[in-house]
Formats: structure tokens, C-alpha cells, sequence
């Protein structure tokens, strides 16, 4: 066995990815900074940050906090909209070898199905729903933590969307197979989580929040065992595909996610501080399976 | 491909209380480094994740490496403190858009404040012209003679008057009743809105270089962001510092933040 | 302005702390091994770990592991019963001049009712309920996650107890202003947060979770932003006082809780890696306090 | 009062592949601790908060020193490794009981499993009588040398049969009809947990030295127990192993977990 005859292929919603391994929305931009940095036809698929049906402004500064082993986010989905996202970046990253996943936003249902249905002519292949932005007032992560409202976005985007749809689940919440069940029912084609948890971090020589929103979503190494808790409980829950993430800075960490039950992981906050993270991800999950004799992750997947 | 590099610290020296330079060997860097422009430095604590941003303070060209000052300033800045020469660190750069420098204005005014003052020693050395440095500090004034061997005349303020005029750079400016025809100023946001008014009312053009705490330093997060005008005045939007900036034009910046 | 002069008493329930610094439950034992490295005078008050009205035997081993700047637990209250407890322990910890509260677990209200009335003639200060126990399948998280459950078990642990009651809340929860809410309508005299999150960490050479009960409570510095938010959250909904606690290390981490409104803070899983944390804590406040001229942290609680 | 102490690290060698001796200068441990027992180990890194618990493997005292020996098994082991000679590290103990030793006992049995084996070097130097030592190992034995310098018979089982006896431990006694009056192991718990059914068989005790995962090594978390039978021979409960052991009577152990 050797690198080449790996079969690391999985499949989310019907798309076929050529490896497990994708990014966060939101830390990668749209990618083209990345692939200054790294091959971006080695990644199975690109995420691209949060786009909404009109530009959004985001939040005030500071959006950003350091904490021990995380931090803390309250960007607030600053897009320039999705018409510039398929004008500017849809094209750009269709030159690779890559599927491209678009995370999208919205306050409404209305504006979750508007950009749905802008998308539907886009040469992109998944909706990342995201119904989990804790930043966001109005809308966002109101519908994540409600399990009634988030079957109902999910039908409608669903309706709205040609393409197959993921729905990127809130970590804030009692009780996350619920919310997961009730999106499962609601026709989702697979689930992504964890999104943000809701955290904050105080200057203690201002007197200040460090952000200027006051709290904010985090991310990083330090959340993953909420995160892995979570992937855990969902893949025993509905038996749909999953992309784990959550703190995955190696190879290691993406085979406990895997472990656990994802079919896929996505890279976060890791390429902040290395933007070669989602490499090292891959060729460690490789290392993994070459090492252990393993030559498909389904041998593995949501064994433990 | 770019990457963070493993680079040799040469010199990292105390040079005034919670004030250090330090000297990085990077051949790469010194290649296309402009005035302005800034670098990320890593910490090795792993509980620090992220960048801590450094304005480039020198470029030497023969000796192949930059300079750099910082403040102690939390955690991150004090283990830069703590490392030995020859050892190494981890930088990725250099990163943003320096200042834009214009070689056919005549008089330069150039004002920094506290640790806002190191990119201005590189920028004044590409100016053309009379350079008028005006710099503030709590107390301790740094780079002063470094200033002075480029030829530029240095005005000093400190907030306890421990030394020359005892006050802040903007009354300094008045005090002495500056004249320009183009202002470059870094420092604490309070001092750059100060100044960038009194430069609109007397008609200066002016560079600001800002400060956000930021996740990347390469524009993916979109955690730095100021606020600018748009074309059409009563529009505005954020700009991300490292990307745009981290030099504006003072009348794009929207201050009342 | 001088480390005598300040003044750092606290009030929760009526009892008067010299100093705001105790020790989160289950990070102590009952103080005896630390009376070998600190001064137990020196603490505002010792909390103990999680009693019982009779023995519980505690989840299998392994029951620790370690993840990103935090650990997991699932020790699941393993302890020798509240009347071993009290002839043991409180006669041990009353030698010191520092005030003793007692965290106690059950599962049913009958259980923790138990506990309650046999420590009214016991020598203690106060009682945290702990009703947020990730570790104890039948009845404690139970309890911390529903606030009508929450609000009734902390009414009828009043009605049996002498004591003040403090009621320890969960962090697995949607929102946790309406469990604080419940409580104090319950008749609680505080609240002590955040409790561990819930985390799973998996060994990928033996693809088995580290645990032996597959998911454990999730403490540490890493945890610190949710914590810090969730006080800060309750300390704006509710007017009891409020132990903050979860990954506190240092004096700036507690000027940080108090700063969110927590009237005194614990220290836990930071006892582990320094057994002296406690006392850095509180000479970590101090010198804030001097260093910044404050007299007494009334000033500044909750100015957030 | 007891506290983590800096102490410096006098040594810290590989002698076979992942497995290194480190000699750790501290008089204050010398002058305490017995075979058996371990200490607290902390991590640089901030990631790692946990200490990693070790085994005193000799007591020199006459250097004020005492030797430990450690498998690189991860990320904290692995941080050990790269520390230079002359560099601190933080240290508490010496932690838990040692073995309860008898001296009474002419023929003693001494069982060790890989990286169970440290402990034992002490322990012999303090047994009396005829002393076999069984050790089992993967491929690579350790100490074997310095059992036999102390005047122990040493007997060899690898798993891959590289050196003397391919097989396990317990192949190895039953194999040459170990014969004694008392047994200490430590290793392996399927090791440990096999040999003990053996010595029950041959009514001969056995003393074990366990290990479980740890928080805090000093009693409080309750995070490192072992199952054990209380007095009445049904009931059972949960001891610590940092505070009640590491070392047990093997008949105490229940074994089914
Ligand atoms: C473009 C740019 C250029 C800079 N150039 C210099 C320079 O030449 N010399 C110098 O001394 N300082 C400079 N700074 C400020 C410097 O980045 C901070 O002082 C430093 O990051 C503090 O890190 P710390 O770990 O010591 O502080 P901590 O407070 O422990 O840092 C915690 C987090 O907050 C961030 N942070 C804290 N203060 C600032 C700040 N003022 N600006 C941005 N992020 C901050 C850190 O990067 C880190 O992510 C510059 C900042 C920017 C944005
Ligand atoms: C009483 C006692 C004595 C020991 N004596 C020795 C010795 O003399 N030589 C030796 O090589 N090893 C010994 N061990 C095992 C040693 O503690 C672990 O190998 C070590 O902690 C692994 O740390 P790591 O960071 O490299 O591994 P990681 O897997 O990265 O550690 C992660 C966490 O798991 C814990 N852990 C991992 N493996 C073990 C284990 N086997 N036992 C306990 N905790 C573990 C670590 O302490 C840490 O908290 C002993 C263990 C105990 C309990
Ligand atoms: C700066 C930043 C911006 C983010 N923006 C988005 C976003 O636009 N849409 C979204 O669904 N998630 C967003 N996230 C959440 C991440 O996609 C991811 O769910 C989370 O950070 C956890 O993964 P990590 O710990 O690996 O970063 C953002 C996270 C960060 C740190
Ligand atoms: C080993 C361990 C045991 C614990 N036992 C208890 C307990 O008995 N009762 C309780 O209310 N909380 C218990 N906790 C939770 C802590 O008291 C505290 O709420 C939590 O660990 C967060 O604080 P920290 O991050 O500072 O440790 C325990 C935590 C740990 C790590
Ligand atoms: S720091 Fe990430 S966009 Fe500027
Ligand atoms: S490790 Fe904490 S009780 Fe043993």
C-alpha cells in the first residue's frame, strides 16, 4: 500500500469529493489568498465565507480577540453579496481542481431562499446553510437553536436551491441531535458543525470587552472536544453525511473527528496561524491510514 | 509559494523601558519590503495563536535583514522579549501596503507617536525634501538621533515633559506652527483623528497608518477593519487594515469610532 | 495605598467571605492535601467536592484526559457520603479560619432534600447544589438543563436546608439566563458557573474514546470565553451574587470575572497543574487593585 | 510546605529507540523517597496542563540525584526528550506509596513489563535473598545490565524473540517453574492481570504497581482509581491510585475492567 492507492473519496449530498478535507467558511476567504500559500487542487473542496443576498456590513472593530488555545470572532458577516461573490470568486477557484462549497447567510427566510436561488446558476456544487452565526442579531443563530425554525429554513432553502444543501449547525444549544433531527427532516442533504460557540473576553485594563460586539463566536484548538462530543452524538443520531469541525489543526485531529462519525472535516481557525494547516491535515490523515493499514476511511468512519 | 519562515534573530536588545529593537536575518523579505509595511511574528507559547503585527523599522539591504521595535505590550510581545540572539523566529511577510510616498512634495512632515514612531525611520530615509519629525511619548523618546542622522529635524514631545515640550504631538504642531505639504503619521488612533483634523483644516494632504487586532494579516478574516468613505460621500464601509491599508489617506478614514 | 488596606470581603447569602478566592468543587478533595502546600487560612472559603447521601462508587477508569488547555473528566461524584464528610472533613477544614460550603449531589429531589437536612447540624457556611453534574446519568445534569426542574429542586433543598443555598448551573444549555432565572425564582441565595462543559476526546491508536464513559466534563483555561460570557450573561439577568468559575489561573482571569459581574470567583482545574494557583489568584487581585487604586472590588464588579 | 520545584536535569539520554534516562538533581527527593514511588513531571508547553507521572527508577544518594526512565508514548514525553542537560524542569514528589517491602522473604520474584521495568531497579536494591528478575518486552530490553550488577538473576522474554525467550512474561516463569516466596510486578495491565492469576495459582503474593491516567497526583481529583474488593468479598470500590498505590496487593485488584 502506498500514498497513491489511498481511497480518501467521500460523498456529501450526491457531490463526490476527492478528499476529506475542506475549510471553515469564513477563514479562507474565497481562497485566492490561499493559493498564494498552497495548492488548492489538493483540497477536496473550498468553503467560501458567509455571502448574503445584498452586502453586509459587518460589525464594528474589534471583531477580534486572542483567548488560551481559541478565540474569539464577531466579524458579523461582512460579504460584498453574493452577485460579486459569482462574478469575482466563482470563476476564480472553477480554474482548480476543487468542489466549492458557498456558505450562505441571511436575516430572513426570505433572503436565505433569495440567495439560494441566485446560487442556482452558479457553477458551484453544496449550500453551506449557515443558521448558526452568533453574530448576527436578527435571523442567523436564531434559527439554529430552535428546531422548529430550522426545518423550516432548511425546507424552503431546499425548495429554493438546485443545488444540495448542508446546514451548519449551532454548538449552542442543550441539545444538538435535536436540531439536527429536525433539519434531517426538513430534507437537508448533510450537516456541518460545530459553527462558533459564544464567547467573550474582558480587557481588564480598559474595563472593556475586548470586542467592540461585546461577545463573540469561539473557535480554535480549544473547543474541539465540544466540538468532537457534538459530531459524535449527531452521526449517532441522523444518518446524515457530516463535515466535522471544530479546533482540527492535524491529521490526528481530523482522524478523531472521523472516529466519531464525519465523513468529511473542515480546517478553521488552524490556517490563521499556519496557512499550510489544511496540507499538513491531509497528509497526515494519510500518514494515518498508511501507518494503521487502512485504505478507506469508510474502514474507520464512526467506529468508536 | 509563500510561507512563514523560520528566520535567525541577530539582535533583540532592550533600548528603553519595555521598549525593544530587534534585528531578523530575511533576505526575502528585505528583497521587497517597503516602507509601512508591516510583518506577523509568532509566538511558540501554544496557548497564542495568533500573529502579533510588527511595522518594519529598518531595511538593511547590505546586511540582508530588517529591524524591528515593539513594546512589551501582554504576553505575546514579552516571550519576543525573552529570546536570545541566534535563535529563531517564526515571520511571515512583509505583509499590507506601505506608505505611498510622494518624492515631488517638498516639505514632509512626519509625525509618530509612542511605538508608532519605528516605520517612519525607514519611510523618512526614502523622502525627498525638507523632513520635519514631530514625535510624542509618555516620557522616553526613541529613535531620535536615528532621525537626526538622516538629516531630518526632530521635535519633541513628552506627556510629563521629562523631555523638550511637555505636552502632546498636536500641540506641538501648533506651538511651532508646522508647515507641509504632506503629512505621514502613525501612531495611537486619538493622536491620528487629532492630527487629521488639523491637517484638513490647513489644507494638508495626509498618511495615516493604522492599528487593528487582527486573526490573519493576509485579508481572509475580515477581523481588522476600519471605516472609510465611500465614492459617494454618505456611503461607507469597512476596509481591512492589513489588506487596504495598514496606510490610509486621513480623509477616507471615518474616525468617530 | 497599601495590600492591608484593601478591602475584599464579600457577601454570598449572607455569609460574609474575608476574600473573594474559594476553589471549585471536585479540584480540592476537601483540602487536606492542600493544607500541605498552601495556607487554608488564607482562602475566602473552601468548596468540597460533590457529597452524596450515600456512598456513590464513581464511572470506571479512564476517567481523565487531557485535551488543548483543558482537561476531561468523568469522575461521575464518586465520594464517600455526606456523613462521612462531615465527621471527617469539616472538623479538619474548621481549624481554619475560612468558611466552608458544601457542594452536594442526588439523583432525585428526595436525594438531594437528604443531603440538605443532614448537613443543617453540620458546621458549614453554605451548600452549592450542583445540579449540572455532566458525569451522573439518572438526575443531576437532568435537573440543570430544564428550568422548571431546576426551580423546584432548588425550592424543596431550600425548604430541607439551614443553609444558604447556592445553585451551581450548567453551561450545556441554549440559555442559561433562563435556568438563573428559574433558580432565583426557586429562592436560591447565588449561583455558582459554569459547571464543565460536555467533551469527548477519542484515542486514535486504540479508536476508542479515552473515556470509559465515552464523553466527560470539559474544564480549564481553554474553556474560559464561554464562561466568562455566561456570567457575564447572568450577572445582567438576575441580582444574586455569583461564584464565577472556569479556567480562572490567574488574578487577571478573576479581575475579568468580577469585572462581568461575579461577586467571587473559584479556582479548579488550575489547582492541578499549580497547587499554589489559589494563592496566585488572590495576590493576582491585589496587585490589580494596587496597581490600579482600587479599594474595594465593588468598584468595579459588573461595570462590564 | 511541599511545592512543584525547578530542579535541573543532570541528564537525559536515549538508550534504546523511544526510551530515554533522565537524572534530575534534587536532594530534597533523595532524602524521602522509596522504590516504588513516582513523581509529577509538568509540561513547557501551555497546551499541556496535566502532569505526566513517573516512576523513580534508581535513588543515587550520594549524587542527590534520582533517575527516571521514560518511553516517548506522546506530545508530553516527546517535549521531554528535547530538553538539554543543564536545563530545569518542574517536578513533584516523590508521590504515591512504594512497595511495601519484606525482607523476610527469601526468594523473591521481580516481574516487569517494557517501560514497567524502572521501578523495580530501586526496588532490588533493597530486597534481601535470592532474587529472579522475569522481564518481557517488545523487542528491546532495558536494565538488564544493572539487574544483574545488583546480583539478580535476569531472565529475558521479547515478544519478537530478538533476545533470549520469544514469547511473553508469563510463558517465561511457567516455562522455567519460577519458584518463590513473594512476587513485585509492575508493567502491562494484561500483564500484570495474567501473572497474578498465575501467582494465585501458586498461592505465592504479589504485590503490583498500577498506572492509571491522572489530574493532579496528589489524591484530590479522584480521576485514577482501580477497582478494588473491600473487606466483605463482594462489595468493591474505587481506590486512587496516586494516593492509595500505585503499588497494591495483587488480590486487592479486581481485574475485570
Ligand atoms: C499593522 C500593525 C503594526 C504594528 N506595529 C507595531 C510596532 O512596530 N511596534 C509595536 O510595539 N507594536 C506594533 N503593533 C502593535 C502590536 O501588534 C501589539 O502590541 C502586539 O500584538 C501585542 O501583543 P501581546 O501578545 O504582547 O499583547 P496581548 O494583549 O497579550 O495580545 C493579545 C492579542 O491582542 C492583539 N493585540 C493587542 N494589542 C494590539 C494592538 N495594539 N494592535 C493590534 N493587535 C493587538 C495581539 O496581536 C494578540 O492577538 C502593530 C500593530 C499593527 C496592527
Ligand atoms: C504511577 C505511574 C508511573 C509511571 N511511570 C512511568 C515510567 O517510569 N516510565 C514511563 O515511560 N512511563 C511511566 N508512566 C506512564 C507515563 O505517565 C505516560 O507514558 C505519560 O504520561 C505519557 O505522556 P505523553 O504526554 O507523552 O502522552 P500523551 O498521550 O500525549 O498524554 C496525554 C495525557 O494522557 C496521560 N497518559 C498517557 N498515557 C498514559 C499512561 N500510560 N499512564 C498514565 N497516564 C497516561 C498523560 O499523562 C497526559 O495527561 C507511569 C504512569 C503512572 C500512572
Ligand atoms: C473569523 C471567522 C469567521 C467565520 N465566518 C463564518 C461564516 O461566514 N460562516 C460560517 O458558517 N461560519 C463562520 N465561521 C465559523 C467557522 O467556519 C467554524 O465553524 C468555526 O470557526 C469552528 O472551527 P475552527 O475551530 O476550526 O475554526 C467563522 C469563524 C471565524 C474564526
Ligand atoms: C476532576 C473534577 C471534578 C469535579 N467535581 C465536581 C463536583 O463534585 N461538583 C461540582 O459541582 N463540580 C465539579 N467539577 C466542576 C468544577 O467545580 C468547575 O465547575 C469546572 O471544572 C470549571 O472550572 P475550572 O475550569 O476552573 O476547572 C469538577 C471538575 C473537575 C475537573
Ligand atoms: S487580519 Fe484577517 S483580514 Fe486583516
Ligand atoms: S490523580 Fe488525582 S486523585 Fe489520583
Amino acid at each position: 500500500m502506498n500514498k497513491e492507492n489511498l481511497d480518501l473519496k467521500v460523498n456529501i449530498g450526491g457531490v463526490v469529493l476527492k478528499n476529506p478535507v475542506t475549510v471553515a467558511s469564513g477563514t479562507f476567504g474565497s481562497g485566492r489568498e490561499f493559493a498564494e500559500f498552497i495548492d488548492l487542487n489538493r483540497l477536496g473542496a473550498v468553503t467560501v465565507k458567509g455571502v448574503s443576498s445584498i452586502p453586509w456590513k459587518g460589525n464594528p472593530a474589534p471583531r477580534i480577540a486572542e483567548t488560551y488555545g481559541g478565540m474569539l470572532n464577531s466579524v458579523g458577516l461582512q460579504n460584498p453579496g453574493v452577485e460579486e461573490l459569482i462574478k469575482n470568486d466563482i470563476p476564480f477557484l472553477r480554474q482548480y481542481d476543487t468542489k466549492i462549497i458557498v456558505n450562505i447567510a441571511g436575516k430572513t427566510i426570505e433572503e436565505y431562499c433569495d440567495v439560494a436561488e441566485k446560487l442556482s446558476h452558479a457553477d458551484i456544487d453544496l449550500i453551506e446553510l449557515n443558521i448558526s452565526c452568533p453574530n448576527v442579531k436578527e435571523g442567523g443563530v436564531a434559527f439554529g437553536i430552535d428546531a422548529r425554525m430550522a426545518k423550516e429554513v432548511t425546507r424552503e432553502v431546499k425548495r429554493h436551491s438546485k443545488h444540495p444543501v448542508i446546514v451548519k449547525l449551532s454548538p449552542n444549544v442543550t441539545d444538538i441531535t435535536q436540531i439536527a433531527k429536525a433539519v434531517a427532516e426538513g430534507g437537508a442533504d448533510g450537516l456541518s458543525l460545530i459553527n462558533t460557540l459564544l464567547g467573550m473576553a474582558i480587557d481588564i485594563h480598559r474595563r472593556k470587552p475586548i470586542l467592540a460586539n461585546v461577545v463573540g463566536g469561539f473557535s480554535g484548538p480549544a473547543i474541539k472536544p465540544v466540538a468532537l462530543r457534538m459530531v459524535y452524538q449527531v452521526a449517532k443520531a441522523v444518518s446524515l453525511p457530516i463535515i466535522g469541525m471544530g479546533g482540527i489543526t492535524t491529521g490526528e485531529d481530523a482522524i478523531e473527528f472521523i472516529l466519531a462519525g464525519a465523513t468529511a472535516v473542515a480546517v478553521g481557525t488552524a490556517n490563521f496561524r499556519n496557512p499550510r494547516a489544511t496540507m499538513d491535515v491531509l497528509d497526515g490523515i494519510k500518514e494515518y491510514m498508511l501507518n494503521n493499514g487502512i485504505k478507506s476511511l469508510d474502514e474507520i468512519r464512526g467506529i468508536v | 509559494m509563500k510561507e512563514i519562515k523560520h528566520v535567525i534573530v541577530l539582535e533583540n536588545q532592550m533600548i528603553a523601558p519595555k521598549m525593544y529593537s530587534m534585528a531578523l536575518q530575511s533576505e526575502e523579505i528585505v528583497r521587497v519590503a517597503k516602507p509601512g509595511q508591516f510583518v506577523n511574528l509568532y509566538c511558540r507559547g501554544e496557548a497564542r495563536l495568533l500573529p502579533r503585527p510588527i511595522s518594519i523599522c529598518e531595511i538593511n539591504k547590505e546586511e540582508g535583514s530588517i529591524n524591528l521595535i515593539y513594546a512589551v505590550a501582554g504576553k505575546g510581545t514579552e516571550e519576543f522579549s525573552r529570546i536570545e540572539e541566534g535563535e529563531t523566529i517564526e515571520v511571515l511577510g512583509p505583509l499590507g501596503n506601505g506608505f505611498m510616498i510622494d518624492k515631488s512634495k517638498k516639505r514632509n512632515i512626519v509625525v509618530g507617536g509612542g511605538v508608532g514612531t519605528p516605520p517612519l525611520l525607514e519611510l523618512v530615509k526614502h523622502l525627498k525634501g525638507e523632513i520635519d519629525v514631530y514625535l510624542g511619548f509618555r516620557s522616553y523618546p526613541i529613535l531620535v538621533e536615528e532621525f537626526e542622522r538622516l538629516g531630518a529635524r526632530v521635535h519633541i514631545a513628552t506627556e510629563d515633559g521629562s523631555v523638550d515640550f511637555k505636552g502632546n504631538v498636536l500641540e506641538l504642531l501648533k506651538k511651532e506652527n508646522a508647515v507641509g505639504d504632506i503629512i505621514y503619521a502613525c501612531g495611537p488612533k486619538p493622536m491620528l483623528k487629532a492630527v487629521a483634523q488639523w491637517a484638513a483644516s490647513k489644507n494638508i494632504p495626509m498618511q495615516v497608518s493604522l492599528e487593528e487586532r487582527m486573526a490573519c494579516g493576509i485579508g481572509v478574516c475580515v477581523g481588522c477593519v476600519c471605516k472609510t468613505k465611500k465614492q459617494d460621500e454618505d456611503d461607507w464601509q469597512y476596509k481591512k487594515v492589513c489588506k487596504d491599508g495598514p496606510v490610509f489617506w486621513s480623509n477616507e478614514v471615518i474616525w468617530d469610532e
